[in-house]
Parts: C-alpha cells; structure tokens; sequence
C-alpha cells in the first residue's frame, strides 16, 4: 500500500565500493520492483552488507549511483533517505522504551503526538507485541527485540526496508519461526524488502527474488527454483544446497567418468565436448537395487554404500563410487522404510533433466 | 566463605576508618592533651563561626567549577577517541592522558610555578608580545590558580569514565538514529547523551570528590585566597595538633561531598556508573 | 580528522609538561633569580653527593617493599572477589574497597596518628593488656609508620586491577584443569598466576609510581628517618624556591621510575596490562 | 582399546542434585557401557549439563553415587577422576602453545617427556592438526580450538570422556563437519562418550543410544530410530523432529476427530478408549488428489492447502484439516515434481504404523 505504481522503488546502477584498494562491491546493477522481497545471499566477505549500507547511506560508493523510488539519493546522508533498517544487533536504544524506541523515526518527523501513539500501536500489534509497549528492550528475548525493531523501522512506511542478517543472531527455532513471521509481515504491509542473508535456506523459503553475490559482484538473480535447480555457476550449486560432483568427459551427449560409466547429459548440454564437471543434489538421488533397469529419462551409476546415518526425517547414505568419487544421497523417511545397509553395493538413481553441468574450468572450483 | 573476608574487609576499609575519625570527634583536645570526655562540643563550635561554613562553600563552589570545566573539556575529546579514532591509536592516546601521571602529584603542580609566576614564562610571553607592560599578579596565587591546576590534573579522570561510556555504546545505535531521521545534533542529544550518562556521572564523582578534599595544589598555588577546606582540616592535625577538630571537619567535609555524590547517583544509579559490564 | 586532536593531546600531556621540567632543569637558579645560561651544573651536582643517590636509593627500597606487601595481600583478597565471591555482591565489596577514598588523603593519613602516637590506641591497648610497660616509639614519625600508612592506602590499587584480571580467567579453565590432573595448588601455580600476570604487573607498577611519587605521607608520619625523595624535590619548590634543582631531581625521580617499570613491562607487554578487553 | 572388558564404564545410580531448594537432576539411574557414545538429551534446564558435572566432579550429588568402572567416585575431586572433559567454550589455556595444552593432562601425571611429546604427537594427529604444534590456541577458529580441545583430553586415556555441549558455539556448516569428525575418532579410539546436546539432529547422527532428559529426569533411552519412531511421551516426539497434532476421541480401533474423520490407530493402541493425541511427522505425510483410494495400511483425512514453501532439498505444504487443525507435509524433492498449488484440497496419507497415540492429558502438553 505504500508501494507507488510507476517504475521501481530501488535502483542500483553500477555501485562500486573500494576499501583500503580493494572492490568490495563491483559494479553492482540491480532494480527492486514496488513490494518484492529481494534477498541478497552470499559468503561473508561478499559484499553483501556494504551494498546495504550503501543504500541505507551508511556508506557511499565510489562509483555508480542509487536512485529511490526515481530519485537520486546516492550522496544524501542517511537522515535524508526514505529507506529504514533493520540490523543484526536489533540496535534497540537501551534507554527507551519499546514505545519510545518504534516512536523515534515519527518524533523526528514532528509528526502530532496523538498519531504518533496511534502508529506505535498499529506497528507493535503488527509484530504481536503491543503488550511489551512499557518495557525497556533488555528485558526482551532476542526474537522480541528484533521483532521491535521491525516495528520500528516499518512505522516510518519507508520506500524500502533493508534488513541486514537480521535473523542469524536468533536460535535455529525461533529463527524458523521468524521467516514465517517476516514473509507475513511483508505480505500485509506491501512493503519492498531488501533482506541481505549468508543462509541459503532462508533466501530460499523467505524470498520473491534471490540475488546471489559473490566477491563483490553479482553471481546470479532469480527466483528461488530458478537459483536452486538451474544454478548457473559451480559457486552458485554449491552454495544453495549441497551437491555431489563428478569429473568427468563429454561427448556426443553423454559424459564418460574415469571407469567408463555414462552420464547422459541434460538438452542443453547435449552440444559440449572435453572435461566437465556433473552435479546432482543429494535429495535428487534414488537407491535401487544393483540388477534394477535404469529408465530413459533416468541416469544411474554403481556404488559401494560406505555408510548409513539415521537423522529422523532424512537419512543421509554415503556411497563410493568404482572411480573411487565419493557421492551422498538423502532419502526422506517416507521411501525408505528399509533402510540400506553399509557394504551393500546398489545403484543410484536421477532423472537427467536434474543433472548440472558445468566447465570443469579449475578457477571455478569453491 | 563468604561472610568472613567480607566482614575483614568491611571492618579495614569502613569500619575502622570511620569509627576512628566519629570517636575523634566527640573528645576535644586542649593544650594540656585529649579531655576524654564524651561532647559534641566540636560541632558546636563548628555551626558557630561562619568562617567554617563559608570556606566549605566556597571550597564546593570551587571544586563544582572545576568538575564542570573538566567535563566539558573532555566530552569532544572522549567522543573523538571512542568514535573516530582507529582501534589501534585508542591504547596509545590513552595512555597517553596518564603520561604526567608518571610524575609526582607535587611536581605536577609545582610545574606550573615557573610558568604561571611574576617571572613566568605566560607574563614573559605576554610583556613580549606587548600585550602587558607589567607582570601579572592574577595568575599565581588565588583560586584562579587552584583551579587552572585542578583543571588540568583531574583532567583524565573526567574523560576516562565518558571514555569507556561512549566506547560501548554500539556504533549501530549512531546509525539506526541516523536512519530513522536524527541529524547529528539530533544523534547527540538523544542518543550519545543520555546513553553516556553513567560515565558522565562516573567522571563527575570522582573529579568532585577528588577536588573537594585537595590539599596539596591549593597549598601550593593557592596563596592565601586560594585556601580550601583541606587546608584547615590538615592544619588541625600538623600546626596546630587538634585531631579531634580536624576529626570533626572531616566529617563535615564527608558529609557534604556524600550528600553530592547522592543528588548525582539519585539520577544515575551507582550500579551503572561503576560497573559498566 | 584524527591528527589534529592527537597532537593537541600530547602536547598537552606529554611534550609541555617535559619541555618544561627538563628545560628548567638546565639553567640554574641563584639567591638573585634564574641564571639563564645553559649548563648540566645540576646534573653534576647530583652525582657530586652521595646523599642524593642514597636518598633515591633509599627512597626505591621503601617504595619496593611497599609494593610487595601490597601485592601479598592483594593476592587471595582478589582471588577470592573474583572467583569465590557471588556476581551480586562482587560491586559493593569494590565499592567499599574504595570507601576510604570517599576521604581527603589527607586525612586518611592523619588518621594514623592517634593509632599509632605515644599517647595512641595502639599504645594504650598493648599497655593495658600488659604487653609493655613504655609506651613505644617506633610506630610512628620512621619508615615503619610511613610503609604501613602507605600499604594500607594503596591496597586497592593493587587488588582492583588483579580483582580485573582474575574476574576474566573463565571459570572453566579452572575446572579443565582441575580435570586434567591438577591439585588446587597446581592450578594456582599453571594456570592463575600466569593468567593473573598482567594485573599482578598493572598493580605492581600502579602501587610502585603512586610509591615512590609520594610526599605527603612521608611528610605526616616519616620524620626525619622516614623522609623520601618526593620531599626533597618539594622543598626545593616551597622552602628553597630553587626550581631549576627540583626539576633536576625530578628528572632522576622520573628516570629510575621508568626503568623499574620498563623492567617489568619488559615481562608482561604493556598493552595486556592496560587494556585487557 | 582403553576399555575395560567387564563391567560398564560408567553408572549413575539414583543421582540426585538439588540447587536452592530446586532438584535440578532427580533420581537418574544410568549405566554407559565401554565404547558406547551416549547422546544426553534435553532443553536448556533439563539438567544434562549438571549430570555431566557430576560426572566430571564439579558438582558433588546431594542423593545417589557415581561409579566409574565399578569404582565408588562419588566424592572424589576431579583430578582423581579419570574422566575427562570437553567444554561448550573449549577452555583452552591461553597462555600455553597447542601442544602445551594437549600435554598438560600427561605432565600433571608426571609421564616421561619424550613419551609425553610422542603421545602429544599422535593425539593431535588424530585430530589433524598436527602443523599447529607451536600456535597459540588463540590463533585458532572455533572447530580447530575444539579439536584441540578433544585431543588434550583424549591424551590421557580417560576411562569415559565428557562433552558438554563441545559444537554448539560452532557455525552451522563446522558443526556437521565436526560431528562427522566426532564420530570417526569415536570409532577409532574406541574411548565411551557421553556427548550433552540440545540439538536433536546432532544426537540422531553421533549417538549409539540417546538419553531424552526433561525437568532434571531421564524421559526416554533408546536407541535414534526408537527416540524418533515410537516416543514414548509427547515430550520426546515433540522435543526429536517436529510433529502433527491432532486431537480426537478413540473408540473401537480407531479416533474420530470432531468433524468425523476416522484415524485408525496401530496395533498397540487399539485399545485406547477416550480421548488421545494423535501425532504423525510432516515428512511421513503424502499428499494424494482428494479422489484417490485410502489403502488399508494408510490413514487420510482431507485439507486445504494454506501455503506452499519451497526450500529446495524438501518442500513444506501447510494445510488446514476440514475441522480447522493444521497440519504440515514436508516431502523431499524426488517426490514432488509437481508442486501442489495453494488453495487446493487434497487427501494426506500417512501409514497407520507410524501413528502415535498419546493420552489427551493436559499435563503432558508442551
């Protein structure tokens, strides 16, 4: 609802930011549509938070420029920009109160105390804690406060709210729960989220676009399918989700391993030739018995289960292959009633339309 | 376990202490040596002559001017150590302030003798420059003196406590002001401020109670304008052998340096003050 | 940005206060004045008498045996603050470890006097309960009296910042190596002594400078044999007015201050000792 | 090969341990047997990490004794233990090198120092890090002081070596590879753990037997498939992997929820009369088009999808029962090529033998 109607809310057209002689953001172009909730995922060291602190203001590039909602505010300072953030450390003021606390952007505004009341409530009730209005943030939980500080920052109906790692200083549990709680807050304010993250899986459940960044530029943008199934690099594969990987030789639409065995490659790859690297995610994989028909749409290849761990809703088997490569699948607990044993020799199982391949260019290598 | 040192300690660092000095009190001593007769006397005398009273207030006013001189020296210069200086330069600088601490406290404030003198380097410079034709009095020997000297040896007690206030306030706090629309000014009162209050408190304490019960610089520089309550309550025990008048001031000294120290910590809890944890 | 309050600081604490101790130190101040031409007649002077060095000499003995009686003392009581003692109540013990301080030096100096006089309570217990039959002299005006005072007001420079040390050795360290092997006396020798070192070194040097710097105690309970150097220097401030000579001891104070501080940061780096984060 | 051949290494026998009035561990009665990797688990407070104290001799018990390899150790101090620990917070000494720290223990008990040096080799070698002889272990990252931290207490041989929560300061991506790593000295130095965890998965993968404590008592022992399989409290289905709800009334063989849906209960519980919990796990729910056939080993109830969350390896589908109970369905990717689209009803199955039945009293919920 805050969101307006013509051209997109934030804009970044060649950002770069150089520390102490080194890019640590790379002629960044990114455009955020009116209500997306764009998550940038990457290592630490990406770049990922500095691209945020350049559109918060906190830094200002040394190349390129920011436009919010159409406007250049790529040299305003950061009082004078229509975005708010939320930070890893919450960054509550100590010695105010939660009302206190979610009032500060509206108290700077001037904006009449009786409206002011009325938007601290609406905003606390939005994040379910209008009865903590009193307290002082310390006696919160870490879950609370950051919830606060989500108050706090959504109060002032900012163009975008950039959120920096906001969730990975919660526990795993109350992490869980947070992503549900953001993506509903974000589906009922209509807000644009920027949501800067290094935890693949909370890109993957929590955002309308992912932008994965690496070493300052951007490796990949695209939906969490398009990411998760279609990765475009080995560094993108591998970082969202794990991935078992196979050397291997192609030719004629198929790729030899070293002990002769076939892969057969995917449509799009049918056209290459030399060393390549073939992918296939763990969860992908089925387990068949060693004298079990490999269907056409399916690749499969021999191996030696080398061990067998049980972890409740998935068991995870680890297998070697005759080459010697080592391979993991994850089978969900529904279709394992049974489970394999260590020893046993079987044959893996994927559908070829599921099968990455990549150069087997060593610079590409993580 | 617990309870004995605890009750040690208590009995060496307060009990004792403070018995000795009450009980001084209440005898008095005459020339023929201590009539140990219990008598409040002493404090009779004390409410009796205004010239106790006066040089009580005028030796608080003195040491309030030299708290507040000192505090506003050191907010910009601790805001500029804990918020702009690079982690590596803050140990140096730091010990830096300490520097003349390696110094005697007496040669400390002797030092200012020779520049502050008749035939001093600032009157030297001065009829130098042509800006006096005679050697100034006002700068040696008065309360301008005194607190010239305070000032400048109370100094790092001011801006160690705001010091270590303002490092600890998260650089973030700074930013998501600034992002929810405070100018710097803004920043400052809001924020910076009230969340340095405990090292402002801390500073302002030990700086005022530090001041309060000088001696030392004020017999020095202080020349006989420059006298301060210290002063009297030491005669008594030197010059004049009085302990149980020196006593009785002492006390009265104590008293009003903890009633201050009360109406300071009433708005700042002395929790926070002394452990910033 | 950073360089221009930096240097305001050391001028301000390090470079004025030096230049001008060691510029006065090289004129020589006569009967008529300052004599302003250039000469190291006072350093020669000091090495032309024993007595200077034997007073130094002398003056650094005290000051060491003031230190290591501190530092015994200090030892268990912070021990036992920082490890044995409850978190609620760690506070007000260091609170009340700095009680006395809420007291002019002063006084708490003086305060010794009736203990420890002829006429003293020492004196009167000891012969009520029989003990001697003549009151004694030698509690009080000799170096005995002037250690004692000094060690009981410089105790909580020594035990705050071994307190500080001990309070952040990780209570698990203690228990890994009871765990591995280790007899309580064995954890005291591997593992809190060594990690204790930085405020053992911070106390020792703290308790050593505020030692050896001192004049006011020396002057109040030493007498003539408990006389130290930091008197001497004074007098040539207040009774001689010969400034250029006190600098000049000042210097030598200053210098053999440094070096036994250097000795021992030369074993514990000054930086853990200072700035333990 | 350090275990002794008759006899467990380690009992608690009615251990109790009472902290302000508070009885913290109540009445723990356990026998670990030489080899076995125990898993202590249980929410923060349950009393695991006490019980580990009380092993190590931190804490003495007020009721009960500890013996360790048939030895009486009740009120022995720690150095005549011969247990070992590892710590949460590794509790290495700063001031000693690497291998100062792992020789410690071995100096303490006067061992010869060319053995010492020798044995301080080996131990780190088994961790690999054998290159870090000389570092401070200030130096280290976090999974490299707990290696360390592992091999100097491995060194000495212990008849049990404790660990106390050692991977829960540890990222994410260490911690698996540190359980991993866990596991294989395990098995190589054959030693008996006994590991203290909140975390259920790092229990499900490490441990031989777990030990579900709740309130300072022991809830459930058994092996992962029993603690994850057949719980035998809502507490421990709850607290191992995540759980569907449903409350219903049994009667005859089968529970019918409110709005007459019909669950038939397994074997063992069909003589539950009244009312009971219902509990199935997400991952062992299917999702069938609400026309197919409900087979006589299945259970289904129909619902409507709330939301769909991709999440790369599995998916979760959150659906609302006819009755308005959520459910939730978490299928791996092999299973699910076709997401279900959100709004649809649909049937979930599961089988009947993995649902359990658990009294409807109120005390038991969590």
């Amino acid at each position: 609802m805050t969101a307006s109607i013509d051209g997109p809310d934030l804009e970044f057209s060649g950002v770069t930011k150089i520390f102490s002689g080194r890019a640590v953001v790379r002629r960044v172009s990114l455009t955020v549509q009116p209500g997306e909730f764009i998550a940038v995922l990457g290592p630490s060291g990406s770049g990922k938070s500095t691209l945020l602190k350049i559109a918060a203001g906190f830094e200002f590039p040394d190349e390129g420029c920011i436009l919010l909602r159409g406007k250049d505010v790529t040299t305003e300072p950061p009082y004078r920009r229509n975005v708010n953030t939320v930070f890893q450390s919450y960054a509550l003021f100590p010695h105010m109160s939660v009302a206190d606390n979610v009032a500060y952007g509206l108290r700077r505004k001037k904006v009449p105390q009786t409206e002011i009341a009325h938007k601290v409530k609406e905003a606390l009730a939005l994040v379910g804690l209008h009865r903590f209005w009193d307290n002082s943030p310390t006696t919160l939980s870490g879950g609370e406060q950051q919830r606060v500080a989500l108050a706090r920052a959504l109060v002032n109906r900012p163009a975008v709210l950039l959120l920096d790692e906001p969730l990975s200083a919660l526990d795993l549990k109350i992490r869980r729960r947070m992503q549900i709680e953001l993506k509903r807050i974000h589906q009922e304010v209509g807000t644009t989220f920027l949501f800067v993250t290094h935890d693949q899986e909370e890109a993957l459940v929590m955002a309308d676009r992912i932008v994965v960044m690496r070493e300052g530029a951007l490796e990949q943008v695209g939906t969490a399918r398009e990411i998760y199934d279609a990765p475009v690099t080995p560094f993108v594969a591998d970082f969202v989700g794990e991935l078992n990987w196979l050397d291997a030789n192609a030719s004629s639409g198929a790729a030899i391993l070293s002990d002769g065995a076939q892969i057969k490659l995917p449509e799009a790859s049918q056209h290459r030739r030399g060393p390549v690297r073939i992918g296939f995610r763990p969860e992908k994989m089925r387990l068949a018995p060693i004298d079990a028909v490999i269907g056409p749409q399916d690749n499969g290849v021999r191996a030696t289960i080398t061990s067998v761990t049980f972890q409740g809703p998935i068991t995870t088997v680890d297998l070697r292959l005759t080459d010697g490569m080592i391979v993991r699948c994850q089978s969900s607990a529904t279709d394992t009633i049974e489970l394999p044993e260590k020893g046993g020799t079987v044959l893996c199982l994927w559908q070829i339309g599921s099968t990455l391949v990549f150069d087997a260019s060593p610079t590409e290598q993580t | 376990m617990q309870v004995g040192p605890a009750v040690a300690l208590f009995l060496v660092f307060l009990a004792a202490p403070l018995t000795v000095t009450i009980g001084m009190s209440l005898f008095r001593t005459t020339i023929f040596g201590v009539d140990w007769t219990l008598t409040l006397a002493n404090y009779a005398k004390f409410f009796s002559e205004w010239l106790y009273t006066d040089l009580l207030l005028k030796s608080l006013r003195m040491a309030a001017t030299i708290t507040v001189v000192v505090i506003l020296i050191s907010f910009p210069v601790a805001f500029w150590l804990a918020k702009i200086v690079r982690p590596g330069w803050k140990i140096t600088l730091l010990l830096l302030i300490f520097a003349p601490y390696w110094v005697s406290y007496v040669i400390r404030t002797y030092a200012w003798m020779p520049l502050l003198g008749r035939t001093g380097v600032v009157n030297y410079v001065l009829m130098s420059l042509g800006i006096i034709d005679a050697p100034l009095d006002v700068l040696l020997f008065n309360e301008f003196s005194v607190q010239l000297v305070m000032v400048y040896i109370f100094l790092p007690f001011g801006m160690v406590p705001l010091y270590l206030s303002m490092d600890r306030i998260d650089d973030n706090l700074l930013r998501a002001a600034a992002d929810l629309g405070s100018t710097p000014a803004s920043i400052f009162r809001h924020i910076v401020l009230p969340l340095s209050a405990p090292g402002l408190a801390g500073g302002t304490i030990t700086v005022f109670v530090l001041a309060i019960g000088s001696y030392v610089t004020p017999r020095l520089v202080g020349g006989p304008s420059g006298i301060m309550f210290g002063n009297l309550i030491a005669d008594q025990f030197g010059a004049s052998f009085n302990w149980s008048w020196g006593a009785t001031l002492s006390i009265f000294l104590v008293t009003a340096t903890l009633a201050i120290v009360a109406l300071i910590s009433s708005r700042v809890s002395l929790n926070r003050i002394f452990l910033q944890p």
